[in-house]
């Protein structure tokens, strides 16, 4: 049983001559399991991430068939998508500095939707944001609900944006390119953090990352896209140790890693 | 409360309570409240309301004072005024009109220096006779001196009132603050409040017992510098009176409104500079003659609308002396003059004020008429207005070539004309010296001497003649007091010395 | 107006000649220029176009408009119609005399004291910010009056109080140009100072100076039509349209005295405004990447400019 | 191998509100020939490192000297024609180029760069075709480029002035993934034919084993360890090294999470270990 | 975030006090601006060519030497520019403006009634523009693009091409001749007296007095020249929030705050505008500057006694007190403002807070 379930999900921009830039992809998110979604710039990745929570500006067309359980999402009423956003679906965004509104206390962000969505009273929705804090270990959570974003490192605001979408327990987390923008001792951590909380809570979650390496650490199973279309998916496993497709084998074989060393080579 | 209803009982507010309110709108030249350092329009209006002097006129009526607070006798040779106060005139706190109180209001005008009334008292001695005499002496006769005390600077003040706040005869008065928010005065209103940049409020003075009963429980003067704006307040009913409105704008006025339209005291005159090294060309008489007969009077007067006549001399028409018919067009003398002038074609400067209207006679459609006119004759002239304050100096000295100013009298009397006189104030102005004319000089002395009105009349005439002759003025416009109110307001009266009456207006019905 | 654009923004795109045609293309921008093209002709064939002498007092005074003249007469028998020709002959050349010398001295200022810094850009810096704390109308007026009114004097106030925006924009665009790796990268090729300057920094300063002066345009005929209404400007008999304006305030009941010059400030103003906001839009890459409808994807630095989209490797 | 560039206890601070010390104490050498990775996280002071180096900032202590002689900052004045021998390529392909300019002429200013020092150097053409461009492509502007196009050209353009000395900060990191490896390599290519030495810095760790002769490894502020990158790889030292190391996951298929080390950076860190520094 | 952090010297005291360092040097800089300005005023008033002392005098006054005399000595004319311009600094400190020449009254006295009243109008003017604007600006940036951004866009910028003081008379004569919606002109209808003086605007000091009536006929002559004054900033204002909305609504952490399942309003309240607000912030200081400018072109029309009129009668009447008055005033206006919307910088963001 999938959580969420994409089919034949095309996206096209601009009303006059549309530029298709998502041709037909279908993914399944199954909860407990990381779907990693990789592939070159401008694939698609993100747009596709974002028009799961009708994200898209106005001017982007959506077609084909997205469904939570049973809701289908694709042309539901601004009102209804609302109740989806954050209660049911979440989203990380790349850019740890960015997400957070930086004029607006930790707290204060951690919580209005909490409110809105499950109806808490404060107190009740304080004591949940410092649970939450606690998970995504955010030392002394208490101090941090009223502290604001710009007094926290990269890696820790990039926790508090986990903290934000985890928190009205969600089924489902979007997750774009969670880690591009960390250090890789941190991106090792918000990676541990990233199975942990899939572990525990049974999330269904779709990975974005061009880093074929954090793809191949943490998610379960893998899409490949390019030009607007999924090339290739399977098991991590499988799609890392025998590519079937070409593009797959380039991209893998550009990776540092697989590479000799130049130095070498001019000895 | 909105729309157009300042009516006279909108109550409400900390307004009379259903009674009267008058509204009365003009451009502001209010500069205090006290009536001894008092010389502008708008402080003339005000406290001709709020005080009495010794002498006044009633309404329009202009030719001779009559008596206020008190009637007077001259002695033969017009040096030596005698004045009697009328019984019983209270002031406002209730206390009696006495000799004191005249003596001590003229002489504190002597002793204020820095007042620009000061000058009306130049050469005038006050003396106390008894309680209800007394007399003003002259070395020269003065036969202006009954026009002089008629003069709102010259109010009659409580004396006591006014020492108690400060009030001396020497240079150190300091009442002035006291009198800006108080009455000291005979008149029929009091002054309620004031503010010299918005407005100033009167109400009856209830100890008043001379002629003019007050008719409006509380009348308010405002400051609307814009004609257009006092136009629309006026036609929407935001006020009641507007003073400063022209010529077209009052005739636009229509049936509901009443327009009381009269020729002011005032002057619209071009200078033609005399003085050679000023004016090169404009220095030639004949230069100023070509100018005068170049212009075409009637067409300048359709600039400044109703009430509006053409100047027909230095002295304006309702002036002993004054000349019946001014100069008439005249393309061909003035052609002559012209080339006789040694006029070669050169463009001529001709400043102005141009924030300054006179009697809603604006400068800048004249002077834009008399550059036409000229150009027609043959003469190019080249606009330079500027704001009066940098225009007056250079006026004042002499400096300008060739200018359009106004003159005013100082009083209601002819003698006020007479500083056009070469080697006066006015004619040097021009750069017109008193040798420059030995014979018109020898008529102002004539006219300034004259002990008996009729000898008087005869100077002036003479005077005016040869001005109009000779002279380096071209008179062109007499611009008319055009008041223009609604119908709640009557027996609206215009007067030189404080434009509108106010102890004369009443309610209608 | 002037911190209407971030020069951040502006500058990821400093191209104004690539956004001149884009602007062009929206209907505002088309309106903007038609509207400034005619009352440009006109005021190119205006003493060919007047029925009248502008300045001849040849006709009856205050008729209303009619078969006599088409917009009426004035207060002293000029023809409306031929003055508010020639008045487009007076304010317009003299509005863009003035957004331009503002311009080129406070571009001139605002590079020097940007690229020198320094005490130079402290004492410049502050000498804008004694003339930004008048409001402006208030310092020309103030300006004008002591030179004297004439409307040569109304330009130069003009200029005097319309130069620090432009300096304080140039000034912020050139220290975050001098710190940008293209200028470090020409002078560690040995580029002289005033060779960055003109080569690497001022064209890239152009696009958005260029935009706030179209901006400006509209408030510099503003300013000096109302210096005029306020005396302060052109001077009798001049045919400008603030005076007219003013002449009209003691004839409020000829209505046809004071509405066509306010029409036409209005509709010049407006068609500068319609132009400068275009250029603006164009320049701006949020609403352009909209217009042009495909690409603007968010995280990416320029989607819409990169108009070869061969991949990087050209393969 | 003759030393192009030597710093010793460079420091460099920026004043503000508080004063950061971003580089505390830091000695490079690069000899004529050979590739120095500077690698550490974020913020640790790498940029800073190599602005200092070029004259881009003034250090707040130590020395500088580029082939013996001193390096002053870069002022108001135009730079000396011999410091014209050091050049740099920038992160951002987008800044790195003047929008306004062909791409052409600019690679014809390194050009001239090169002829003031009395050296020859290709035409515009060349360079671009030497890094992998099609060489009718100098009449162009920079916005008709893609981003991995434009670095090239910076490329092109630091080498036409024909340098003794490279400095890449992070040359490569707004690159496709794909391309990433490609541009290192030609990079380390043209540099080592033109018998230059560089200075190269990236966070990206495998980059940097691939291409590197020897490697740096920046922990705030401080070089916590150095030596060739082989050796360094093989077997780090320094605690920070071995976490950094360790951290890096690796595209093998076989979901094998990388360590992670704790929330608060562990103060062994911050540990100097004199063997860790100028190792082999 | 990670570099060390050194301080070598010794804190200083404002260095302990960080806000007490900021006030003083912000107080350090205001004084050298108002000396500044005071000096550029001084020059530019001294510089007219013409005699102040016959303006204010009257050409009857002026011909009478001792009247002349004692009005040169009273406002020190016959001294030289620069001893004027010490003895008006000394006077300065005092807190005295001198006397207006034109009036002989304190100019601080003529300041004071004309200051809060057209600072009443700039108040009312900016509120309304602003609630006016973030509305407008706050659509429009929402319909980007659409027919709704287009028309608001050519509302705003006829809003920016109006010549205000055209734009005065025709609505003074249409709405309140014409159409009897507005009251009169002036500050209050006559028949009601001005509330007793606290803050010197109108509508406050009705309250305070306790006067509704007062109050309501006080706003109602307010709306009209606040109307007319706020065409331009709402227009700058309108162009200006879309602009600035725009920006904020590309960034992540609106993105993120949407997918959040927020409700649109608290979007746009809670994040968009607040996210907006330092640019906001800083046009509306601008807006204020034009506001005053305006006051001078319309505030004759609807014989309104404010600092306009009293700029343009005392530049034009050579009353140098009284432009030196205007020149310090507005400074003042100007340092306050700027001063208002850097701490509001530190409220809006915690980034700038100066502790
Ligand atoms: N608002 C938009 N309008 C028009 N085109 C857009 C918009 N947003 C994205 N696109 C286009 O859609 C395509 C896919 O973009 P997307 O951001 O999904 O790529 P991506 O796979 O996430 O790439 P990256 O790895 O660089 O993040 C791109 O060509 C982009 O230019
Ligand atoms: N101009 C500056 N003013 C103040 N602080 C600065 C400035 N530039 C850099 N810093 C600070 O100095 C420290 C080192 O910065 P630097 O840019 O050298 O780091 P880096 O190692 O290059 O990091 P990254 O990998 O993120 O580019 C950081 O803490 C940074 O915040
Ligand atoms: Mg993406
Ligand atoms: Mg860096």
């Amino acid at each position: 049983m999938s959580a969420l379930s994409i089919r034949d999900l095309t996206i096209a921009f601009g009303r006059h001559d549309p530029v298709q830039v998502v041709s037909g992809i279908s993914l399944d998110l199954s909860p407990g399991k990381i779907q990693g979604l990789a592939g070159e710039s401008g694939s698609g990745k993100t747009v596709s991430a974002m028009a799961v929570l009708g994200l898209l500006p106005a001017t982007a067309q959506v077609g084909g068939s997205i469904r939570l359980g049973t809701t289908e999402l694709v042309g539901l009423r601004p009102r209804e998508l609302n109740r989806v956003r954050g209660r049911r679906i979440a989203m990380v965004f790349q850019d740890p500095s960015a997400s957070l509104h930086p004029q607006l206390t930790i707290g204060a962000q951690l919580t209005d939707h909490v409110r809105a969505h499950l109806r808490l009273n404060r107190r009740d929705a304080r004591q949940r944001a410092i649970d939450l804090l606690t998970q995504v270990h955010v030392p002394d959570p208490a101090e941090a609900l009223r502290r604001y974003p710009h007094q926290f490192s990269g890696g820790q605001r990039q926790r508090i944006a986990i903290a934000v979408a985890l928190a009205c327990d969600p089924e489902v987390l979007l997750a774009d390119e969670p880690t591009t923008a960390l250090d890789v001792t941190v991106q090792a951590g918000i990676l541990h953090l990233l199975r942990e909380l899939v572990d525990q809570r049974d999330l269904a979650v779709l990975l974005v990352t061009h880093d074929l390496g954090v793809m191949s650490a943490v998610a379960d199973d893998v899409a490949v896209m390019r030009h607007g279309q999924i090339v290739e998916s399977g098991s991590t496993h499988d799609v890392f140790t025998t590519p079937q497709h070409a593009y797959t084998r380039t991209l893998l074989e550009s990776m540092p890693d697989a590479q000799q060393s130049l130095v070498e080579d001019d000895e | 409360s909105g729309g157009n209803s300042a009516g006279g009982s909108s109550g409400g507010g900390g307004g009379g309570e259903g009674s009267s309110t008058l509204v009365i709108d003009t451009a502001f030249s209010l500069e205090t409240g006290d009536p001894g350092r008092n010389y502008v329009p708008t402080g003339n209006m005000m406290l001709h309301a709020v005080y009495d002097t010794l002498l006044t006129f009633e309404g329009s009526e202009e030719d001779e004072p009559i008596p206020s607070l008190a009637t007077m006798e001259k002695n033969e040779d017009a040096t030596s005024f005698t004045f009697t106060l009328a019984e019983g005139r209270t002031f406002s706190d209730g206390s009696t009109v006495n000799a004191d109180d005249v003596v001590f209001s003229l002489t504190r005008v002597q002793g204020m220096t820095e007042s620009k009334a000061n000058f009306l008292m130049n050469g005038i001695t006050v003396e106390k006779v008894d309680d209800m005499t007394i007399t003003l002496t002259t070395e020269d006769p003065s036969l202006e001196l009954p026009a002089i005390v008629t003069n709102p600077a010259l109010s009659i003040l409580n004396s006591e009132l006014v020492q108690d706040n400060g009030g001396t005869t020497g240079d150190d008065d300091a009442a002035e603050d006291f009198l800006g928010s108080a009455s000291a005065g005979s008149g029929p209103y009091l002054l309620d409040s004031m503010d010299i940049t918005s407005r100033a409020v009167l109400v009856p003075n209830p100890e008043y017992n001379g002629e003019y009963a007050p008719g409006f429980e509380r009348i308010v003067i405002r400051n609307v510098t814009e004609s257009a704006t006092q136009l629309i307040n006026l036609q929407g009913g935001d006020s009641h009176l507007a003073v400063d409105l022209n010529g077209d704008q009052v005739a636009e006025l229509g049936e509901d409104f009443t327009v009381t339209s009269k020729p002011s005291a005032q002057t619209i005159f071009l200078l033609v500079n005399q003085n050679e090294e000023v004016g090169q060309v404009t220095a030639d008489p004949k230069f100023a003659e070509a100018v005068r007969y170049a212009l075409n009077y009637e067409e300048l007067l359709q600039l400044a609308g109703e009430g509006s006549v053409q100047a027909t001399g230095v002295i304006p028409p309702m002036f002993t002396g004054a000349l019946d018919s001014g100069v008439a067009e005249d393309l061909e003398r003035s052609k002559t003059a012209l080339e006789e002038s040694g006029y070669a074609g050169e463009t001529i400067t001709l400043q102005f004020p141009s924030d300054n209207p006179v009697g809603g006679v604006e400068f800048t459609p004249v002077a834009e008429r008399v550059q036409a006119q000229l150009k027609n004759a043959g003469i190019t002239v080249e606009l330079a207005p500027a704001p009066f304050a940098s225009q007056i100096e250079p006026y004042v000295g002499g400096q300008e070539a060739f200018s359009m100013w106004y003159w005013g009298p100082d009083f209601a009397d002819s003698s006020s004309f007479l500083p056009f006189g070469p080697g006066e104030k006015v004619g040097l102005r021009a750069g017109w010296e008193a040798d420059a004319d030995p014979e018109i000089a020898e008529l102002v002395s004539t006219a300034a001497n004259a002990t008996s009105v009729e000898e008087r009349e005869q100077a002036m005439r003479e005077y005016a003649t040869a001005m109009q002759e000779e002279g380096p003025f071209v008179p062109l416009i007499v611009p008319g007091i055009n008041l223009a109110s609604s119908a709640t307001v009557t027996n609206v009266q215009n007067n030189t010395n404080w434009t509108l009456d106010i102890p004369l207006l009443q309610p209608a019905g | 107006m002037s911190a209407s654009t971030s020069p951040r923004t502006r500058l990821r795109r400093g191209r104004l000649f690539r956004a001149i045609p884009t602007a062009w293309r929206t209907p505002l921008a088309m309106v903007g220029a038609i509207i400034a093209l005619a009352w440009i002709v006109i005021a190119l064939i205006a003493p060919w176009a007047a029925p009248h002498d502008p300045l001849a007092q040849q006709l009856p005074r205050l008729t209303a408009p009619g078969d006599a003249s088409v917009l009426g007469t004035d207060q002293v028998g000029r023809d409306v119609f031929s003055r508010l020709l020639t008045g487009a002959r007076v304010t317009m050349p003299l509005a863009l005399l003035m957004v331009v010398s503002a311009t080129v001295l406070g571009t001139l200022i605002g590079s020097i004291a940007g690229f020198v810094g320094g005490w130079v850009d402290e004492t410049l810096m502050r000498l804008t910010d004694l003339i930004m704390a008048f409001p402006t109308v208030i310092l020309a007026m103030i300006i004008a009056a002591s030179l004297g009114p004439s409307l040569l004097n109304a330009v130069i106030a003009g200029i005097v109080v319309s130069w620090p925006q432009y300096a304080r924009v140039v000034r912020s665009l050139v220290l975050s140009l001098r710190t940008q790796n293209f200028v470090i990268a020409g002078r560690l090729l040995g580029y002289s100072p005033w060779r960055s300057l003109r080569s690497d920094i001022l064209p890239n300063v152009a696009g958005p100076v260029l935009v706030l002066a179209s901006l400006d345009i509209g408030t510099a005929i503003l300013l000096l039509t109302g210096l005029s209404f306020l005396g302060l400007g052109a001077q009798p008999p001049a045919a400008e349209w603030g005076s007219m304006i003013s002449g009209a305030m003691s004839h409020i009941d000829a209505w046809w005295l004071g509405v066509f010059p306010g029409l036409a400030i209005l509709t010049v103003v407006m068609a500068f405004n319609f132009i400068g906001d275009s250029l603006r839009d164009a320049l701006d890459p949020l609403s352009s990447a909209e217009r042009e409808g495909a690409a603007g994807g968010t995280e990416h630095e320029e989607p819409a400019a990169v108009e070869n989209p061969t991949t990087e490797e050209g393969r | 191998m003759s030393t192009v560039l030597e710093a010793t206890d460079l420091a460099v601070e920026y004043r503000g509100h508080r004063t950061v010390r971003a580089v505390d104490g830091v000695s490079l050498t690069i000899s004529a020939g050979e590739v120095l990775a500077l690698v550490g996280e974020s913020g640790c002071g790498k940029s800073s490192t190599a602005r200092a180096v070029i004259g881009m900032e003034k250090p707040h202590s130590g020395d500088i000297r580029f082939r013996g002689a001193p390096v002053p900052p870069l002022g108001l004045r135009r730079r000396k024609a011999e410091l014209t021998a050091m050049q740099m390529v920038f992160q951002d392909p987008n800044s790195s180029l003047n929008p306004r300019k062909r791409v052409g002429d600019q690679i014809a200013d390194g050009v001239t760069a090169a002829r003031s020092r009395g050296l020859s150097s290709d035409a515009p053409r060349q360079w671009l075709g030497a890094v992998g461009l099609d060489p009718d492509m100098v009449t162009r502007y920079p916005h008709q480029f893609s981003g991995g196009q434009r670095q090239r050209i910076a490329i092109a353009r630091a080498l036409a002035a024909q340098p003794d000395l490279l400095v890449a900060d992070e040359p490569i990191s707004a690159l496709d993934a794909s391309s990433q490896s490609e541009v290192a390599s030609m990079m380390r290519r043209l540099v080592l034919q033109a018998g230059a030495g560089m200075l190269f810095i990236s966070h990206d760790l495998s980059v940097v084993r691939i291409m590197a002769d020897r490697v740096a490894v920046m922990y705030r502020g401080r070089i916590v360890e150095s030596g060739p990158t082989a050796m360094v790889w093989a077997d780090p030292v320094h605690p920070y090294t071995k976490a950094l190391l360790g951290a890096i996951p690796h595209p093998d298929g076989k979901g094998v999470l990388p360590a992670a080390p704790a929330a608060e950076a562990p103060a062994e860190w911050h540990e100097e270990l004199p063997g860790a520094l100028d190792r082999g | 975030m990670t570099a060390t952090t050194t301080s070598q010297k010794p804190a200083r005291l404002w260095q302990r006090w960080p806000l007490l360092g900021y006030i003083l040097r912000r107080l350090g800089t205001s004084v050298l601006l108002m000396l500044g300005v005071t000096m550029v005023t001084f020059v530019l008033t001294a510089l007219v060519p013409g005699d102040p002392v016959a303006a204010a005098l009257g050409e009857g006054a002026a011909s009478n030497p001792a009247t002349v005399a004692a009005y040169v000595e009273e406002h020190g004319l016959d001294k030289s520019i620069p001893e004027r311009y010490l003895i008006y600094l000394a006077a300065l400190l005092q807190g005295d403006l001198g006397t207006s020449i034109k009036t002989g009254r304190p100019v601080a006295t003529e300041l004071a009634t004309a200051v809060p009243a057209t600072v009443e109008i700039a108040l009312c003017a900016i509120v309304v523009s602003l609630a006016v604007g973030l509305a407008l600006g706050t659509i429009a940036a929402h319909h980007r693009g659409r027919a709704t951004d287009q028309v608001l866009r050519v509302v705003s910028l006829l809003g920016l091409s109006v010549p205000t003081f055209w734009l005065a008379i025709m609505a003074y004569h249409t709405f309140f001749l014409r159409l009897g919606v507005a009251p009169g002109a002036g500050r209050l209808d006559p028949t009601f007296t001005p509330p007793p003086t606290v803050t010197g605007l109108y509508t406050v000091d009705f309250i305070l007095g306790g006067d509704p009536v007062g109050f309501f006929d006080a706003l109602a002559h307010l709306a009209l020249p606040v109307l007319v004054l706020s065409l331009f900033t709402i227009g700058l204002l309108t162009r200006f929030i879309r602009a600035a909305v725009l920006e904020v609504l590309d960034t992540d952490y609106i993105r993120a705050a949407r997918a959040k399942g927020l409700p649109r309003r608290r979007v746009i309240g809670a994040y968009v505008l607040r996210g907006a607000s330092l640019p906001i912030l800083t046009v509306v200081g601008v807006a204020f500057g034009v506001l005053l400018s305006g006051t001078v072109l319309v505030e004759a029309v609807f014989a309104w006694p404010g600092l306009g009129t009293y700029a343009f009668n005392s530049a034009i009447n050579l009353d140098l007190p009284g432009v030196m008055g205007v020149g310090l005033v507005v400074g003042v206006i100007y340092l306050v403002i700027n001063f208002a919307v850097d701490l509001l910088y530190g409220v809006l963001d915690p980034r700038v807070r100066l502790a």
